[in-house]
């Protein structure tokens, strides 16, 4: 394992649980992983299955019907669980900042683009309204945004998706944060946007060094993008690893059929036939006991019905499944 | 294979209006498209979001008239088959498996209302063939009764599929039909609709912009941009050989999965295009990073060839043929 | 901008003649001004002899397209009860009606958007529990039965307030109240569903993420969202006060134009009723106008680029 | 309050103009009496006539009126009364196109001549004994200078007349302020006033009336009904007035050719309604004291006014049952009944008709709209009150209802012609004889339904010393502080 | 294999019927509103087994009686009696008719009217949405307030003319919101379907359109009754509402204010039984707002 100290986030035994009409839906069960300086960590999975409350849970921005309970939630060495509300709001736009799926929304539509960008700078800089418009020029031009000193006196409507996203980004990278959580930020954009935008991301974390927690639910991304990946069913992460690891030798049922399910030019014959998962995701009110995913696996045994083992390979590749490997 | 709907310099515009305090402008959504579906095929149509895909595809459907050309269906123009004679032949599906199902009607009178509507069969009879459909797209007679709420989106989008085909028409019309859903349903619709096709002997035009999607499904592929198709291939050429420097950009861009590549760079340029403001001359231009003098003033011709039809500058100049 | 609001000046002119329209043929085909203006113990030829003289005998269009002629030049006629220059006497009312909607609308807004607020932020709680509660029982109640109760309290039992008149600024507390209290409830629920709605936005969220203190969040980002739809209510609110204030200009003997109206109509005061009407309908147009303007003002979304 | 020796006083409708020449409510004529003088005096309590503006008076023939007028008597604004303001006023207001608001007050006139400074000639259209009675009443009289000048629109704005209060602040609708003219003519039968100011407001509400003499914001309303009234007796700071007035209170029957209500020509159903309704209990419980029930269609001080000889029709519901099923409704019928004010009296007098079986379905109008139903043959039963213009003489109240004109709906030519033989005759004798013969008639065939009179209630501060007149007239000329 | 115990209970949600009524019962202020609506409905429609007298039966000589809690009160008339003796519970139990059937022919007149213009407008938009616009914006231009006194004032009031005015004027909120949500559903891609499949635009209208706006209609609907009473009640306390003897609540009101200085049972009893009917409605229907809000998202 890695210096203690370049962990920059800790999640441990992380628990979302969410108060609704037909009871209490779990929606995210017991998950750990963290994050080092300078790795990008991809957590994927099928909608709902949790990947955006964890994130919310994190940043401390969950739902007033949700709450979390977790072992340790850890940024920088400093339990964020125990932290009060004037130190979370201390640390968030700060040292820890996100980016939001809908960039089309994620903007307030009342307020220029530079009173946006430059308010978080303000507040936790304390630096005045002139420098902050000289550190969002600067990012501006950035993230590839030219004439940016113009663009300051813009309100959002007047920006298209892709470039709402890059103010999003730099907005997330005002006050130089350790860590950034990007919930899928290019799900809304266009193909050509989405690879120009992924590549921007990717450069900017490699240069500041930032500790990346990149949430998608596309597969081409993570492989593209991450250094390890998380996969996340239902709530758990059920596998998680090293990304060449992981997409060359899945070992969890889940994982493998998802890979199998994305026709890939070359390695699926056209027309063909492609992998499927049958059946659908189960619900996540009440208790779920045993491997959540055996209803939809075909291997499934009697064995499923309690809790899989979390195994382990010495490459930090790990799974929850009772077998070693379905494939 | 022959052409069983043609659309001949298909434009439609929308006047749209900008707010409250600015006039309304045109906006040419499709902008001349010449196209021909022929029987049996798989027309993929891709390009960026708002380029004219679902706009090219309702006036296909006949659910939206053209603001200038003509679509003919084995050689009839569709204005004259009427929205019932169009509905025999030509029947969609839609991306968003939520909008696309009324929410107050149960599955089975779902999929039996364009029976219904023809007045096919009595009530008995049309539920038969509503159950038989449904079997057809792998969902048990237990779902007819329900309604769509109590259905995930992959089950809502094998309805939509199911009241698509139970006319038996011969064009589908599938407007991105698995964007919406995650990928483990997306290979299990993907997997249904080219079942359906073989056993139906179906011609599909499917919409798309997930090429991976259109390179595994489709026989042709046209490519659309702010309006226009800027080139139409045999699937396997397009993959292999793009003419066109979006096309090769939008190739560029697909992310597989295959860890260690990457993110390419596409070249482009970040000048997302205003469609109420289109640039001059080829609409690409602006992004094109092999862009030539002539591209910011001379709207490129089509031209068509044996593998199919390319608008570029870079590929031949002069009027095309027809 | 000048061609959009010529647009709704344009409308607003439609509309003032549709109205002026429907108002003079609904009054007068359904009643004999001629009797209402001969008054009580008219004998027939006194009655005939005026309609003569006013000429009321002629055909409806004629009267009305003389009616609108006069109207367009700037003559509204004279009043049949009060003998006197409708356009005088309808103007001498209207500062006290105005006066009266502008004071109910700003109670309103005064008692609602804090209370909306609070009621958004802490939604479902027993807070926004009693809001609701103040809002519907505001709905429910009279606002004729609550200006009594109000009487009966302030003036009658602890003697603070004088019943009616418009001679003091205390004479205004009641009206204001009691038509204020009636409305109120429409905005609160605005402003609550506006602020719930905006306070669950994605940019709401960004803000927070940004480590904004959450007055802030609501008051910055949220409130600023949240209060356009208020500006067209208001405007909506206050023609409705300017019609509604009929019931309370009575029983406070507030000399506005609610009492006026109230009176032209039951003395079939023709004239004075169709200037009311079709001033209280240009008024209506030209507020939404204003409102819109105001809204882009606030929404830089509708706001000329 | 007798502290500042003014008094408030509260009424519910505002006059559309002061001049009273130009309204026809009854506060415009309370205005009216106080700001201007008329050329004769009534007195209220002996009936007698005495010269106010005129000195003396005297019938030159049958249409020819000669006054002699008083001398030294200015206007508010100064201007000095004499015949050319007598001639000015009367001219203006007989002719029609000047738009006199009630035409029956002064279309009696045909002309007015100044015969020297002060004396005027006055000649009738016809032969018209009453016009005395006019010039008494509505007929104020207006400086002319000031007049000519301003015109009934001017003097709205700002009266001018010469009578005990001047108008010293106007606000149209709202209220109006009347002071002591210090200058007032010593020999006018008004006396000189003690109360220093009147201030009237317009309350339209009678709840805020209320509530405003509860808490001493006003002094003195009027027209409080009886229940209203006896409450606020109860209150120490405030005194109840009540009095009879001339004003009568009887139901139409539309018995006419071609009425929406056949079953009313049957002379049974229309005794049967009278025999339904218990006038008495009405009058004790509802209607207060001052009230009486007439027999007749008259008020019974009227000159010819009697019920001696007429059927009187007592309160018997079973009788009224009985005569219903006589005439072929066992099971009642259905009637409309239109009505404009005492609302409370028409729905007593549904529910007693309703108790016999008859529902009447009450269609609640304002006056002229009620008129236009009668008179174009829409009316079923209606619910009318009279008050005569304070003319206490039959031919202004029975001949109005009976005498087939506008609002006759009976349409009886006996009648009739029984009240033309008394209105154009000069013989006492003839009068009483013929008007008796016409009202016995009425009540013989129960053309309508006799009620009672209507008393009216002041309500003012305990302080004030004042009395009720049946012209619904409070005199603040005379009224005074209590020691 | 797919032994039972392997199976996990599917993400696909409750039935729609559970799911509603979950949603309803959760939502106290709607059951207790409608449950009080429920309440008045009933007492009006067993108004002549409930009340203990003829409503319209005077007797002047016991007027204004005060109701049993007052020391000259008796169980005779447990609210008193009124102005003319009549008994005042039996006059707010058949008050109770007169205001509902007042709230409810008022929705159908109104409602048909306004739904079908909204309707129109939504559907066919261009020149029709235009024409709608501009009458909506008329009518809403006139304060009903205002038209209606003075319609009621020349023909003269009467229950079947006070509701037909207020039907008649009423139309606006149902226009506008019709509108807006058949546009809403109009862009929907079932709508296109069903075009698609062939189905003439009535039944498209009629079929696919209403039936999902049926809940806002009903939510408009409710909201409208209840204006429509009080609206009715204003009338009346101005004199120009219903007519006597009908025992009508606003009526009640307007008779009994006169008395309110001294018997303030008597405004207060027909008063409050209004305001809680009123109450009751909007709280049904906020309530039903709420419930009906998830389902127009998802
Ligand atoms: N406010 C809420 N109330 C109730 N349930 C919620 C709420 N927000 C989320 N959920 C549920 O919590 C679960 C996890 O949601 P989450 O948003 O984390 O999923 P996700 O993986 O981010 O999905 P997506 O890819 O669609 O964004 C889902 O089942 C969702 O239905
Ligand atoms: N009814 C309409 N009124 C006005 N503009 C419209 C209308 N329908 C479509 N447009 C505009 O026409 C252009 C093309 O729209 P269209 O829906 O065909 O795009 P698309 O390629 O299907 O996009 P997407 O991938 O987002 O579905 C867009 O700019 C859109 O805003
Ligand atoms: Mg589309
Ligand atoms: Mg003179």
């Amino acid at each position: 394992m890695a210096n203690s100290s370049d962990i920059v986030l800790e999640v441990d035994g992380l628990s979302v649980d969410i108060r609704t009409a037909g009871g209490t839906l779990h929606a995210v069960r017991d998950i750990s992983f963290s994050v080092k300086r300078g790795e990008t960590l991809c957590l994927v999975g099928e909608s709902g299955c949790g990947k955006s409350m964890t994130s919310l849970a994190i940043m401390d921005l969950l739902p007033k019907a949700a709450t979390k309970t977790a072992r340790r939630l850890a940024f920088a060495g400093e339990d964020l669980s125990r932290a009060g509300k004037g130190r979370i709001n201390a640390l968030r736009g700060n040292s820890m900042s996100m980016i939001f799926q809908e960039p089309m929304t994620a903007l307030n539509p009342a307020y220029t683009i530079g009173n946006q960008l430059v308010e978080a700078y303000c507040l936790h800089k304390k630096a005045s309204e002139v420098e902050a418009r000289e550190r969002a020029v600067f990012l501006l031009g950035k993230v590839g945004i030219a004439n940016a000193a113009e663009r300051l006196g813009q309100y959002p409507h007047q920006l298209s998706g892709g470039l709402r996203q890059r103010v999003m980004i730099a907005m997330a990278l005002m006050c130089g944060p350790e860590l950034l959580i990007a919930d899928e930020p290019t799900t809304a954009l266009d193909v050509t946007i989405q690879a120009q935008i992924l590549r921007l991301l990717a450069d900017l974390q490699r240069e500041l060094g930032i500790a990346m927690v990149l949430i998608t639910h596309d597969l081409g991304i993570v492989a593209r993008i991450a250094d390890r990946v998380a996969v996340m069913y239902a709530g758990q992460i059920v596998e998680e690893g090293p990304t060449a690891s992981l997409f060359n030798a899945p070992r969890h049922p889940y994982t493998q059929g998802l890979i199998a399910c994305i026709p890939v030019p070359g390695r699926t014959e056209p027309g063909g036939r492609l992998g499927v998962i049958p059946g659908v995701v189960p619900s996540l009110v009440g208790e779920v006991r045993g491997c959540s995913f055996r209803d939809r696996c075909t291997k499934a045994q009697q064995a499923c019905l309690d809790a899989p083992p979390v195994r382990e390979t010495a490459d930090g590749h790990r799974w929850r499944c009772i077998l070693e490997n379905a494939a | 294979m022959t052409a069983l709907i043609e659309a001949h310099d298909l434009t439609r515009s929308f006047e749209v209006s900008r707010g409250m305090f600015k006039g309304k402008r045109t906006l040419h959504a499709v902008n001349g498209i010449s196209l021909d579906i022929r029987q049996g095929e798989v027309l993929a149509i891709v390009g960026e979001s708002g380029c004219g895909k679902s706009t090219l595809a309702r006036m296909l459907l006949g659910l939206l008239p053209p603001s200038a050309g003509a679509i003919t269906l084995e050689g009839q123009d569709i204005r004259s088959l009427g929205r019932k004679g169009m509905a025999r032949r030509v029947q969609p599906v839609f991306q968003d498996p939520y909008s696309s199902l009324n929410p107050r009607r149960t599955i089975a009178s779902i999929v039996a209302l364009p029976l219904e509507v023809h007045g096919i069969g009595t009530a008995a009879e049309r539920r038969k063939m509503t159950i038989e459909m449904l079997d057809k797209v792998g969902l048990p007679q237990r779902f007819a009764d329900r309604y769509p709420r109590e259905l995930s989106g992959g089950q809502r989008q094998r309805v939509a599929i199911a009241r698509a085909l139970v006319m038996k028409p011969e064009v589908v019309v599938c407007d991105e039909p698995t964007s919406a859903l995650d990928v483990s349903v997306q290979s299990q619709i993907l997997n249904l609709l080219m079942d359906l096709r073989r056993e139906l002997n179906l011609t599909y035009v499917f919409i798309s912009h997930n090429l991976a999607v259109v390179e595994h499904i489709a026989t042709r592929v046209a490519v659309m941009y702010l309006g226009r198709v800027v080139e139409l291939a045999e699937t396997a050429a397009l993959f292999k050989a793009p003419r066109h420097p979006y096309t090769k950009a939008l190739l560029a861009s697909v992310l597989t999965p295959e860890p260690g590549l990457g993110i390419p760079d596409t070249g482009l340029g970040i000048a997302f295009p205003d469609p109420l403001n289109p640039p001059s001359g080829c609409p690409f231009h602006p992004r094109c990073p092999e862009r030539l003098p002539q591209c910011a003033s001379v709207v490129p011709q089509i031209l068509r060839d044996e593998t199919g039809a390319v608008a570029c500058h870079l590929h031949g100049q002069g009027p095309a043929p027809h | 901008m000048i061609g959009y609001i010529l647009k709704r000046l344009g409308l607003a002119l439609l509309v003032a003649l549709a109205v002026s329209a429907i108002a003079f043929f609904l009054l007068r085909m359904s009643g004999d001004v001629a009797i209402a203006i001969a008054g009580e113990g008219a004998r027939q030829e006194d009655i005939e002899l005026v309609r003569r003289t006013y000429g009321l005998d002629r055909p409806l269009v004629v009267q009305y397209v003389e009616w609108l002629w006069n109207t367009l030049r700037g003559d509204f006629g004279t009043s049949i009860y009060f003998k006197t220059d409708v356009a005088t006497l309808v103007f001498a009312k209207l500062p006290t009606t105005l006066l009266l909607g502008v004071l109910s609308l700003g109670f309103a807004l005064l008692v609602s958007i804090p209370l909306g607020v609070l009621a958004a932020v802490y939604a479902n709680s027993w807070i926004d529990r009693l809001a609701l509660a103040i809002a519907v029982v505001g709905q429910a109640l009279p606002n004729f039965f609550f200006a009594l109760i109000l009487v009966m309290l302030f003036s009658i039992t602890l003697r603070w307030l004088p019943v009616s008149g418009s001679k003091t600024w205390a004479n205004f507390i009641m009206p204001t109240i009691a038509l204020g209290y009636y409305v109120a409830p429409a905005f609160m629920r605005l402003i609550r569903a506006g602020m719930i709605e905006v306070l669950s936005a994605d940019y709401i969220r960004t803000a927070r993420a940004k480590g904004l203190p959450t007055r802030k969040v609501i008051f910055k980002h949220a409130l600023r969202n949240a209060v356009v739809p208020v500006v067209a209510l208001t405007a909506v609110q206050l023609g409705f006060l300017l019609g509604g204030s009929v019931v309370i200009e009575t029983i406070f003997a507030l000399d506005g134009l609610g009492y006026l109206a109230y009176q032209s109509i039951t003395f079939k005061d023709f004239p004075v009723m169709q200037v009311i009407v079709l001033m209280l309908s240009v008024l209506y147009v030209l507020l939404t106008l204003a409102a819109d303007i105001a809204n882009a003002w606030l929404d830089p979304r509708i706001r000329v680029a | 309050g007798k502290s500042d020796n003014s008094v408030v006083m509260a009424y519910d409708q505002a006059p559309e103009s002061v001049d009273p020449f130009f309204n026809n409510v009854r506060i415009g004529v309370i205005i009216g009496q106080h700001v201007w003088d008329t050329l004769i005096y009534r007195d209220p309590i002996t009936n007698d006539y005495k010269g106010q503006l005129a000195k003396s008076w005297k019938w030159v023939d049958d249409r020819t009126l000669e006054v002699e007028l008083r001398q030294g008597i200015k206007f508010h604004n100064g201007e000095e009364f004499d015949a050319d303001d007598v001639v000015y006023t009367l001219n203006f207001v007989s002719k029609p196109e000047n738009k006199v608001t009630t035409q029956q007050n002064v279309s009696w006139i045909e002309k007015a001549e100044k015969l020297d400074k002060y004396k005027v000639r006055i000649t009738t259209k016809k032969v018209f004994p009453a016009a005395i009675e006019y010039l008494a009443g509505p007929v104020v009289i207006h400086p002319n200078e000031y007049y000519e000048k301003v015109g009934p629109a001017g003097q709205n704005d700002k009266p001018v007349g010469s009578g005990p209060y001047k108008v010293t602040e106007y606000v149209p609708g709202k209220s109006i302020v009347l002071e002591t003219n210090p200058d007032y003519f010593a020999d006018s039968p008004k006396p000189k006033p003690t109360i220093g100011k009147v201030e009237i407001r317009f309350i339209p509400d009678r709840q805020t009336q209320m509530a405003e003499a509860i808490s001493g914001g006003v002094d003195f309303i009027m027209h409080v009904p009886k229940d209203q009234a006896e409450q606020l007796e109860a209150a120490p700071h405030l005194q109840v007035v009540s009095g009879e007035t001339m004003r009568i209170v009887f139901m139409q029957m539309n018995s006419q050719e071609g009425t929406p209500a056949p079953a009313l020509k049957d002379e049974r159903v229309r005794k049967a309604i009278i025999h339904a309704i218990d006038r008495e209990t009405m009058v004790k419980e509802i209607v207060g004291k001052g009230s009486r029930v007439i027999n007749t269609i008259c008020f019974p001080s009227q000159f010819g006014c009697t019920d001696h000889g007429a059927p009187k029709y007592p309160y018997d519901p079973e009788k009224a049952k009985a005569l219903l099923a006589e005439a072929g409704f066992p099971n009642g019928l259905e009637l409309d009944i239109v009505a404009y004010r005492e609302r409370n009296q028409t729905e007593a007098i549904i529910g007693y008709l309703q108790a016999v079986g008859i529902k009447a379905n009450l269609r609640f109008l304002q006056y002229a709209a009620m008129r236009e139903q009668i008179r174009g043959n829409k009316a079923m039963l209606t619910h009318q009150t009279w008050g005569s213009f304070s003319v206490n003489d039959v031919s202004a109240s029975t001949p109005v209802y009976f005498a087939m004109g506008d609002d006759d709906i009976s349409r009886d030519p006996e009648v009739r012609d029984a009240l033309n033989k008394g209105d154009n005759s000069v013989d006492p004798a003839v009068r009483n004889a013929s008007y008796k013969e016409a009202l016995t008639r009425i009540a013989e065939k129960a053309y309508a339904v006799p009620l009672y009179s209507l008393p009216v209630y002041y309500v003012a501060t305990a302080d004030l010393d004042f009395r009720a007149y049946p012209d619904e007239m409070p005199r603040f000329w005379e009224m005074t502080w209590k020691k | 294999m797919t032994s039972e115990p392997l199976s996990l209970p599917a993400a696909a949600e409750p039935t729609a019927y559970s799911r509603l009524m979950r949603r309803v019962l959760g939502q106290k202020a709607f059951v207790i509103g409608i449950g009080i609506v429920a309440a008045i409905v009933l007492i009006a429609l067993l108004a002549p087994v409930l009340a203990p007298h003829d409503p319209y039966l005077q007797n002047l000589s016991a007027r204004n009686v005060p109701p049993f809690w007052y020391a000259k009160g008796s169980w005779v008339h447990p609210l008193g009696t009124d102005q003319l003796g009549r008994d005042y519970l039996s006059r707010v139990i058949y008050g109770a008719r007169i205001s509902l059937l007042i709230g409810i022919s008022v929705v159908i007149i109104s409602g048909l009217i306004g739904t079908t213009l909204g309707l129109a407008a939504g559907y066919f938009g261009g020149k029709v949405d235009m024409l709608v616009t501009f009458l909506v914006t008329t009518r809403l231009s006139m304060p009903v307030i205002l038209v209606a006194l003075a319609v009621v004032a020349m023909i003269g009031g009467s229950l079947w003319i006070v509701i037909l005015v207020l039907g008649f004027l009423k139309w606006d909120r149902f226009a506008v919101v019709m509108r807006s949500a058949t546009q809403q559903v109009r862009s929907l891609d079932y709508v296109a379907a069903a075009e698609a499949a062939g189905a003439s635009t009535t039944r498209i209208v009629l079929g696919e359109v209403l039936p999902n706006i049926a809940p806002h209609l009903i939510v408009v609907a409710t909201l409208e009754a209840a204006s429509a009473i009080l609206l009715e009640a204003a009338l009346s306390f101005l004199g120009l509402g219903v007519q006597p003897p009908l025992p009508s609540w606003g009526l009640m009101i307007s008779e009994a204010k006169a008395y309110m200085f001294f018997s303030f049972w008597l405004i207060a009893i027909p008063g409050t039984a209004l305001a809680l009917l009123i109450f009751a409605i909007n709280l049904a229907g906020d309530g039903l707002r709420d419930i009906i809000a998830p389902e127009g998202r998802s």
